[in-house]
């Protein structure tokens, strides 16, 4: 059995570096030049390329997709030689890029070709002085040049009187700038350290966003998951143990009728009954504070019903369909012959071997169960990680797009691993093998 | 201050139009108060020139208790049945986006929290007419070249301390500052820099402009104009600080705003203390199917900015009141005329007379707009003339096309590719079009792609539907769109043409509203007669609120004013 | 047993191609549950077919007065707009089962729907996939079953979202959206009956004869894992009528103008006060044809597994 | 060590008047409901069992032989109830008995023990629970008392270790411990009556024999009375003291177990006879005579005498009408032997000649012995090996640091197979006789060694070898139903390796050979466009044989070719091979495990164990002394379908030690039970690899145990 834990756990290991490496490939080298959307169809070629370097979109994919992975201040450190660190602007909260140097938090900025260090104050204000004139390295082509922390949180390249010009977006329009560097890295700790960059959309970091977001659907997730289980495993048993009978075909009828019925329909009409018509149930998920979902529980109702209408005919089918299987198996066969009462052999030996089956299916299934929360989360307005990556990727934020994917996928992956479990549990012909 | 109050020769003249019925009484408004003439006395003198018609409400125009139409100038008010409930949340359905400097705003949502903490200089009403707010009065000179703006006096920020010029000029210093980035900076751009700006005392302010221009009232209600504190750092969120009715209890982007009412607000109430009379705004982030079903259900009572559809399944919903306002926001059908078959003025008539006005605004939006004529000039625009609506004549089309395929030996029906976007209204409006187009010579094959696919390539289609927003004034869209210069940027359809061009400059510079409707009929007629755009109407916007809130209006812009709003107790 | 001198003329009555394709159709018919659900897709089919050639009124066209309640000119009512919703619903069935639309200017489509195409392709890459991974096993089966593994760990919905988001719309952007999906089913099911078939005398006989390895699988294997893979393309066929009801309704599906069901949902839910007919008839096309789906293949599974005991 | 068995008096255990008996069935019909009407699985079948008795039930399959036990514990199914008939439980009805009732009797007083035990089981349950609670249900008992008599009823059926199997799960220990776990659970309660389907079926031959003396004796024991079903009539002789035939849903003969084999009188019981080998007996000295056609479907059974369509002796009345069950003449066993048959008395089974269309192989032995002899080898193995790695568990193992182990499934075979001779291949199942097939015909590379066919190495696998090694190296399969690909007909399967090997240039000419490949094996140009669905088992051998003779190979690998057969068409399709043989003059490997087989079909046998050879050597040489102990121990277990027969009693104790760690020295050493005639008993077979001895031309020993003293031993079998 530590064999198979083992292997499942590697092998989730290696499927989450699989799909991180198709999710960033897919997203931000697949789908092009996303200066274009940042810039807009007026921008100049020269425009997007000073962006592309800003952004350090000019780095080969590989490279792009390890920073974006495991962060690259490691690897800007041994450019500047400064340990690179982050700390909080006392103002906005938000985590800065300094350089350590010598203890003292520091920052550079070029005016006029002239070169400043800004030296962070305990009080979160930063202290600006000319550089000292040794800092200058020259480099291979004689250049004198030095590798410092930018103050809008990038590892730079500065080459001594030759800034570069920079263009700058604002929203009076695109402004050329000089006393740029010649090459950025854009600092980021990494997806693996909780940093998965930031929105596109909003331009702050997606981890704050996102926090939020995913307790309110884990919430919802969690809720739905234990009303629809119980509840279709026991129908689904029910249904297997009268197979043909009149509650079998009315259970097998009514629950293929919710699967093949789309929750946004369920969605809109348990809206227009409960929420409308009968003013029974908040129609829409309308978070009036952040914790209204547990001030108002009822907030979460219709969600739930609507994601247990769709889920609940599909794992009732998988059981029941498992538990013919296994009532037709030989070893009921013996329970029977046996002379067990009914009862016992339904409880003690069919049930058992009939969850097997579906517990596996049912973990695979929570991707499924993912997907009709986007749209419930849609449909309902309700804040969560569905609706989160709807919205981004209707904008085309990828990195919030990547971050709540990798979350979902992980998310997806843990459940099955959890799924593997159970069948081990269950199953003792892996356990003991 | 306001009592001697300079009245600009302009408006004398104006008065006297009004009286002899040239220009209507709203005209009048906006003519007067665009020069810097206070609402009261506006109000006063519109009523001396418009002797005979005027309402008697309107005659009674005291400040303390406006009355409806002159009220609605300063904020919008319904004459409530009762007496004002003070008191109660309202719980508006609105995305809200990263709010950082509103120097730096460009969503409306943004301004709507910000300016219920924060206020304009200007206030530009739902009747489009624009007027001084938390300036006293201001003046321009003849030449329309320096403006000074009065400032109203003891108005106090929610810290506490006094609004005075430094402020202004603070506000002004942030827009003009390249660092900053903010849109006001191309906005203000005659002015000519910070150093055009001048305090002349601790409540006036001059702007010495480089060119003139008319438009500086309505630039100061641009919506990332907000008038901040002088020791304002650069967040909102972090600095609430401002004049308005009330302050930030809590701003989560994204999900949700909540905004408590200020108890020493500087306008007072018809019950005789400060304004608000609503304690509480809630903003919370919905989308807007959802916030249909959310105001159905009664768990927010009113949406911001709804669609057309969201319009027809709320306009016959119990407990709600649907209100309009005309705007001057449309659907561009626009060609680009450096390309065939667009090149040939013949073309392009035959495609505006192919627009079936009226139909195509039922289909697409339901009746609720303006019928327009192909130009871009709205109703609402001060200097607007009357034009008759041209009528769809499909027989006239083909008979032009038919000349120009005899002459280029092309096929008919002429095959076109009209680009969309599948956005609002455009989808509904192409296919209307691809059916009335083609009794009259087009054959129109749909290339409809999601929003951000079309803005991708919204110059480069030879023919496209494009949406174009509201502008306070006719000249703010004619020379962003239709000049050599804005070639490469805003204008879309190529066109120049010598005539228009030197008539919207004369536009530009004429005060006189009777001068400009000179200037501006003919302008109408040459993009009627050989422009590159069809406009087959004009939007209508919607504030769509519960019945239990009195005093809450739509506005072309979908500005939130909402100080003076009442809910029943 | 008796001995026959024989030679090659006592070839009689062969049974013709039609007959014994015939014979391998008619097993449907002896289902009940599976000629139920074939009626219901076929009725589908049908009508897409005859909305190619007739819809009652344009199916984009607004000419009548909106949200009207079904009536007798309107069979089945008008929607928001004011268009026939029984044209609409009718239109909509090509996109799902009749026709592909290419992208670019030239308005090309191509025989068979969305749906059909993003199985067809999920079929081909999840059955090379499976076959290879469950006969050649080893590393083969443990790098695919980890890419596999990788695909499938992506909620679908999510990926759509992706592949849309790094895409864009259009019908052949659903396609690639549904065989991504799709394929990792696929291919552990293929995986699963290769494992079966592989232990089977006869390949033992095609690897005696020496046979090459695609030989094997595409010729041994392949022809006898149909049934089980027919019965899952049915269920998949339902599956993408669904995602793409689903795309539709979040407003990322096929693009128009075609009329999409899940998108008439989406545009009729938010007028459902005004009008509930709308949105019932959409979804009650989408559930029909999926459950004629779920009930062909329930069938086909049971006569199949009766046929070959 | 070697006692020979006291075998039953015809008498012994038969009924004894006055008593009642424990079951009675009279004139049992059951019917099952299908889609378009109903089929009677089983008519008008009576019989009785006395306490301490143990009535067998023989038939082909298909005969409905299980349906008469699934009715006894009314476990028919949704669609299966008896239609007429009575069935009597020590004397109460147990036909439309309260279910209830019925269950209270299951498994206390009836208890049944069916084929295939790890199906039986559940799996996700301990045995100790599984057997515990048959008491505690049915008895009330206490869990921990019922843990007490779980462990010695497990001790009674000689299961090693109970107290640890009862916390294993199934799947944890072996077959023949499994089913000596559902037959222990079977007994716990004492019932009065067993019955045993097929319960030694999946069971290689020496757990079955163990399994089978297991029955014996707790019947004696316990004075249960059983009904014991199969198709093996080895089997039902060693075990049972009377017989019922069944044919096509009838009982058609039933008589003591010694008579029914001594004097047969259904034509259909004479023909079972007739189509299995004796043990001893070859080729070249007799013959088998299958029985034509097969058996009917149950809705196509004719109207009159089922058998009739088969029968050789048919008459018009046999058409016309039905048969009866009746007594048959001979008064001291008047009513003991009922036949159902209308000429019972007038056919002689020793009259029998074979009718003329019968399949029978041109009897040339003698010829074809010297040309063997003659003959130049065709393939020579020599110390041939194939070693499968396997990854441990540990942590270790799976990061690759562990100890590399492997599983030595074929270690070191070496023999000569002259052209046009048949070599036998016998052992138990992990013997590594199906994985040195594999290795030869190429599906496994081998490991070590040297092997030559036609004088070309065959040490690699079939990806490296040339078509014309390919083509001559070919192979007939076990399983009828996994033989022919479902997808394709005769036609295309036999043709395809015409292709494949380029022996036909055409399409007609394929057709052509096809066809004349068909006739080869019997059957019709028909054939050609049918689908493998639409033949029956014996048909798909046939046309698996075709196949693999399609590109005229030199060397044919038979894998148990006919175990999965039942022995009527097994007989056919032995037959044909030694025709097409004869024919082609091909050489053949043959696998089996069924020794009387073997001994049968083969020129010389090899009997392996643990992937090593243990003997080699002519068929005769084989089967009498002298031969390597485990040789001695298969002959001794194999079921001997004659009870007159005495057979020496040798069992193996414990299990095949693993291949993954054969014991060093002999690998036999764990299990012989003949270690003790050498010094120190054995101990050098622990110690030293044993020597190959040479007992006469050809008959190579691997034994410690000098020949003469193997020569010593008793012969297994004594007629």
């Amino acid at each position: 059995m530590a064999r198979f834990l083992l292997r499942s756990i590697i092998s989730t290991f290696v499927t989450v570096l699989l799909v991180s490496i198709a999710l960033f490939f897919l997203l931000e080298v697949g789908s092009g030049d996303i200066t274009v959307k940042i810039l807009g169809v007026f921008s100049t070629e020269e425009q997007r390329a000073s962006y592309r370097a800003q952004l350090g979109l000019d780095a080969p994919p590989w490279q792009r997709y390890a920073d974006w992975l495991i962060g690259n201040d490691w690897r800007a450190a041994s450019y500047t030689g400064f340990p690179l660190v982050t700390e909080d602007n006392l103002q906005t909260g938000e985590a800065e890029w300094w350089a350590d140097v010598n203890g003292e938090l520091a920052r550079w900025t070029m005016e006029d070709g002239e070169l400043f260090m800004l030296t962070r104050q305990p009080d979160g204000s930063s202290n600006q002085e000319p550089a000292a004139a040794d800092v200058w390295q020259i480099g291979e082509n004689g250049e004198e040049l030095f590798w410092g922390v930018d103050t809008k949180g990038n590892a730079v390249k500065w080459v001594r009187g030759a800034g570069e010009p920079v263009w700058v977006l604002t929203k009076a329009g695109l402004r050329q700038e000089g006393d740029g560097p010649r090459q950025y890295i854009p600092l980021r700790k990494g997806l693996v350290r909780l940093d998965p960059g930031k929105s596109l959309q909003t331009s702050r970091p997606v981890a704050v966003t996102l926090f939020p977001r995913v307790r309110n659907t884990l919430i919802l997730a969690g809720v739905a998951f234990l009303v629809v289980m119980p509840l279709a495993l026991l129908l689904g048993i029910i249904a297997g143990i009268n197979e043909g009978k009149w509650i079998d075909r009315v259970i097998s009828i009514t629950s293929l009728g919710a699967t093949a019925t789309p929750e946004f329909v369920t969605g809109v009409f348990l809206i227009l009954v409960f929420g409308i018509w009968l003013k029974w149930l908040p129609a829409v998920s309308v978070f009036l504070s952040s914790d209204a979902i547990f001030q108002d529980p009822k907030l979460i109702a219709l969600p739930v019903l609507t994601l247990t209408a769709v889920e609940l005919g599909y794992v009732a089918r998988m059981t029941r369909a498992s538990m013919v299987e296994v009532m037709d198996s030989a070893y009921i066969r013996t329970a029977i012959i046996k002379g067990m009462p009914y009862s016992r052999v339904v409880l003690r030996h069919a049930v058992r071997n009939a969850l097997m089956a579906p517990i596996t299916i049912i973990m695979l299934h929570v991707n499924w169960l993912i997907g009709g929360v986007v749209v419930v989360e849609v449909l309902f307005g309700f804040p969560g990680l569905g609706k989160y990556i709807y919205d981004a990727a209707i904008f085309g934020d990828f990195n919030a797009v990547e971050a709540a994917a990798m979350l979902t996928v992980t998310i997806a992956i843990a459940t099955r691993l959890v799924g593997d479990l159970a069948y081990t549990f269950l199953n003792p012909r892996i356990r003991y093998a | 201050m306001s009592n001697s109050e300079r009245i600009h020769p302009l408006v004398l003249q104006a008065q006297d139009k009004l009286a002899a019925g040239r220009i209507d009484r709203r005209e009048f408004l906006r003519y007067a108060t665009l020069l810097g003439t206070s609402l009261t006395a506006a109000t006063v003198l519109a009523a001396c020139g418009q002797t005979a018609d005027a309402p008697a409400a309107e005659t009674a125009a005291e400040p303390a208790a406006p009355a409806e139409e002159s009220a609605a100038a300063d904020a919008p008010t319904e004459a409530p049945a009762g007496g004002i409930v003070r008191g109660g949340t309202l719980r508006r359905a609105m995305t809200l986006p990263l709010i950082d400097h509103p120097a730096r705003f460009s969503w409306t949502q943004q301004a709507n929290v910000a300016r219920q903490i924060g206020e304009y200089l200007t206030l530009t009403g739902p009747d489009n007419i624009t007027h001084p707010y938390l300036l006293e009065s201001w003046e321009a000179s003849d030449d329309v070249k320096t403006w000074t703006l009065n400032l109203r006096q003891g108005i106090k920020f929610n810290n506490g301390d006094e609004l005075t010029a430094d402020d202004v000029m603070f506000t002004f210093g942030q827009w003009l500052d390249e660092s900053v980035g903010s849109s006001m900076l191309g906005l203000l751009s005659y002015l000519g820099g910070i150093d055009n700006v001048e305090k002349v005392d601790d409540y006036t302010i001059r702007l010495n402009l480089e060119s003139a221009n008319i438009g500086v009232p309505e630039h100061l209600f641009h919506y990332p104009a907000i008038i901040l504190h002088r020791d304002f750092e650069g967040d909102y969120i972090k600095q609430p600080i401002g004049t308005g009715a009330f302050t930030l209890e809590e701003y989560a982007e994204g999900e949700r705003a909540v905004l408590k009412a200020r108890s020493d607000y500087w306008q007072m109430g018809e019950d005789g203390s400060p304004l608000p009379y609503l304690d509480e705004i809630i903003y919370v982030a919905l989308d807007k199917d959802a916030s249909v079903a959310a105001l159905q259900s009664g768990q927010v009572d009113s949406m911001f900015q709804p669609r057309p559809v969201d319009w027809q399944a709320l306009s016959a919903f119990p407990g709600v009141t649907v209100k309009a306002a005309s705007t001057a926001q449309c659907f561009i059908l626009r060609v680009r005329v450096d390309l065939e078959p667009w090149d040939d003025n013949r073309v392009r008539t035959a495609l505006k007379m192919c627009q079936d006005r009226e139909k195509i605004l039922q289909l697409s939006y339901y009746g609720e707009g303006d019928l327009s004529i192909d130009a871009h000039v709205a109703p609402v625009h001060p200097a607007y003339a009357e034009k008759p609506i041209p009528a769809y004549d499909p027989e006239g089309a083909m008979a032009l096309l038919e000349e120009y395929a005899a002459e280029k030996g092309v096929e008919l029906p002429l095959k076109v590719t009209l680009a969309t976007k599948n956005d609002e209204s455009e989808p509904e409006i192409a296919a209307a079009l691809k059916e009335l187009a083609l009794p009259g010579g087009f054959d129109i094959t749909l290339d409809i792609t999601e929003p951000g696919g079309y803005w991708d390539r919204w110059t480069e289609v030879d023919l496209g539907i494009t949406s174009w927003t509201h502008r306070a004034l006719d000249t703010m869209v004619l020379p962003l769109a239709y000049s050599e210069e804005a070639i490469g940027a805003w204008n879309e359809t190529r066109w120049v043409d010598e005539e228009f061009d030197t008539l919207v400059r004369q536009a530009e510079g004429t005060l006189d509203v009777e001068a400009r409707r000179e200037l501006m009929s003919q302008i109408e007629d040459i993009m009627q007669d050989r422009g590159p755009i069809g406009n087959s109407y004009w939007k209508r916007v919607w504030n769509i609120t519960s019945t239990a809130f009195h005093g809450i209006e739509a506005h072309p812009t979908d500005f939130d004013l909402l100080y003076e709003v009442w809910r029943d107790a | 047993m008796s001995v026959v001198s024989s030679t090659a003329n006592l070839r009689t009555n062969r049974p013709s191609r039609l007959q014994s394709w015939w014979s391998g159709v008619s097993i449907v018919f002896e289902s009940r549950i599976a000629t139920v659900g074939l009626a219901m897709v076929a009725f589908w089919f049908i009508v897409g077919i005859v909305s190619l050639f007739w819809t009652p009124y344009p199916p984009n066209a607004n000419e009548f007065t909106q949200n009207l309640s079904p009536n007798s000119i309107n069979i089945l009512g008008t929607d928001h707009l004011g268009r026939d919703i029984l044209s609409r619903l009718m239109t909509g069935t090509q996109v799902i089962l009749l026709k592909t639309r290419l992208p670019g200017d030239a308005g090309i489509d191509i025989p068979g729907g969305v749906a059909l195409w993003g199985v067809f392709f999920s079929l081909l890459v999840g059955a090379v996939l499976g076959l290879n991974a469950g006969y050649r096993g080893g590393w083969w089966d443990q790098s695919i079953m980890q890419v596999l593994d990788a695909m499938i760990a992506f909620p679908s919905i999510v990926l759509y979202l992706v592949i849309i988001a790094a895409l864009g719309q259009g019908d052949l952007v659903v396609i690639v959206a549904i065989a991504v999906t799709g394929a990792p089913g696929v291919a552990r099911l293929v995986r699963s009956l290769t494992l079966d078939i592989k232990t089977r005398d006869y390949i033992r006989a095609a690897e005696t004869r020496g046979e090459s390895v695609n030989f094997i699988l595409f010729k041994e294997i392949l022809p006898n894992a149909r049934g089980p893979i027919l019965v899952d393309a049915m269920l998949r066929v339902g599956y993408a009528i669904f995602a793409i009801g689903t795309l539709g309704f979040l407003g990322i599906g096929l693009p128009p103008p075609d009329p999409d069901w899940g998108n008439m949902v989406n545009e009729a839910r938010r007028t459902i006060f005004v009008n509930q007919w709308a949105v019932v008839w959409p979804a009650v096309a989408i559930a029909t044809l999926v459950i004629g789906l779920n009930l062909f293949a329930d069938g086909l599974r049971e006569e199949l597994t009766r046929f070959q005991k | 060590m070697s006692t020979i068995a006291e075998r039953k008096s015809p008498t012994e255990g038969i009924r004894r008047p006055d008593e009642m008996p424990v079951l009675r069935v009279d004139d049992l019909s059951v019917a099952y409901k299908v889609r378009d009407g109903e089929v009677e699985a089983v008519q008008d079948v009576s019989f009785e069992i006395y306490r301490g008795e143990s009535f067998g039930v023989v038939g082909e399959s298909g005969c409905g032989k299980s349906t008469v036990a699934w009715s006894i514990v009314n476990f028919l199914g949704a669609n299966g109830y008896v239609k007429r008939g009575r069935i009597l439980f020590q004397g109460q009805g147990l036909v439309g008995k309260d279910p209830e009732e019925l269950r209270r009797l299951r498994g206390d007083q009836i208890a049944m023990v069916y084929q295939d035990p790890m199906q039986a089981l559940n799996p996700s349950m301990r045995l100790g629970d599984q057997m515990a609670e048959v008491l505690t249900v049915h008895r009330g008992i206490s869990r921990s008392e019922a843990d007490k008599r779980c462990v010695q009823m497990l001790e009674r059926v000689y299961m090693p270790d109970p107290k640890d199997v009862m916390g294993r799960y199934p799947h944890q220990i072996s077959g023949g411990q499994q089913q000596r776990v559902v037959i222990a659970m079977a007994l716990l309660n004492n019932p009065a009556l067993l019955i045993m389907d097929e319960p030694t079926t999946a069971l290689d031959v020496t757990v079955e024999a163990a399994v089978l003396d297991l029955i014996d004796e707790l019947r004696h024991e316990f004075d249960t009375a059983i009904l014991f079903i199969s198709h093996n009539l080895g089997v039902v002789a060693r075990v049972c003291n009377r017989v019922g035939v069944m044919y096509a849903g009838e009982m058609v003969e039933r008589a003591p177990v010694t008579e029914i084999f001594a004097n047969p009188s259904h034509p259909y019981t004479q023909g079972l006879i007739r189509c299995v080998p004796k043990l001893g007996a070859d080729k070249s000295s007799s013959v088998l005579y299958p029985i034509r056609g097969r058996v009917p479907a149950p809705d196509k059974r004719p109207s009159g005498c089922g058998f009739s369509p088969r029968c050789d002796y048919i008459e018009e009345r046999c058409r016309a009408e039905k048969p009866k069950l009746r007594p048959l003449g001979d008064a001291l066993l008047a009513d003991l032997h009922s036949v159902r048959c209308h000429f019972a008395e007038e056919i002689d089974p020793g009259a029998w000649t074979p009718p003329e269309d019968m399949e029978i192989p041109l009897l040339n032995g003698e010829k074809r012995a010297a040309e063997t002899a003659a003959a130049e080898t065709i393939l020579q193995l020599d110390g041939l090996s194939k070693f499968y790695p396997v990854s441990g568990s540990s942590l270790k193992d799976m990061l690759g640091v562990g100890e590399k182990r492997q599983v030595k499934a074929v270690n070191g075979v070496s023999f000569d197979v002259p052209k046009g001779s048949t070599l036998g291949i016998v052992g138990e199942s992990g013997c590594g006789k199906s994985t040195l097939i594999r290795t030869i015909i190429g599906l496994e590379e081998s490991s070590g060694g040297q092997a030559q066919f036609l004088g070309v190495d065959i040490t690699d696998d079939l990806a490296d070898r040339s078509s014309e090694i390919i083509e001559e190296l070919q192979m007939v399969f076990q399983n009828p139903d996994s033989t022919m690909n479902p997808s394709y007909t005769v036609g295309q399967q036999i043709g395809r390796p015409l292709r494949r090997f380029n022996k036909v240039n055409s399409r007609a000419e394929e057709q052509a050979e096809v066809i004349r490949l068909l006739n080869a094996v019997r059957l019709d140009g028909s054939y050609y466009d049918r689908l493998p669905r639409q033949l029956s088992g014996g048909e798909k051998q046939r046309v698996g044989i075709a196949r693999a003779l399609a590109s005229r190979p030199e060397l044919v690998l038979c894998d148990e070719p006919v175990s999965a057969l039942d022995v009527s068409v097994q007989a056919a399709v032995l037959n044909l091979l030694m025709e097409v043989q004869a024919e082609y003059g091909t050489t053949m490997l043959f696998i089996a495990h069924d020794l009387s087989v073997v001994r049968f079909f083969s020129d010389s046998v090899a009997v392996m164990y643990l992937g090593q050879v243990m003997e080699i050597g002519p068929a005769e040489a084989i089967y009498a002394p002298p031969y390597h102990p485990y040789t001695e121990a298969l002959l001794s277990a194999v079921p001997i379908p004659d009870p007159s027969a005495k057979q020496a009693h040798i069992r193996l104790e414990g299990n095949v030690p693993s291949p993954l760690n054969p014991p060093g020295g002999c690998p036999f050493h764990t299990r012989c039970p003949r270690r003790n005639l050498l010094p120190d008993n054995g101990a050098i077979c622990a110690q030293e690899v044993p020597p190959w001895q040479q007992a006469a031309e050809g008959h190579r020993i691997f034994c410690h145990i000098p020949l003469e003293t193997l020569a010593e031993f008793e012969p297994v079998i004594q007629q």
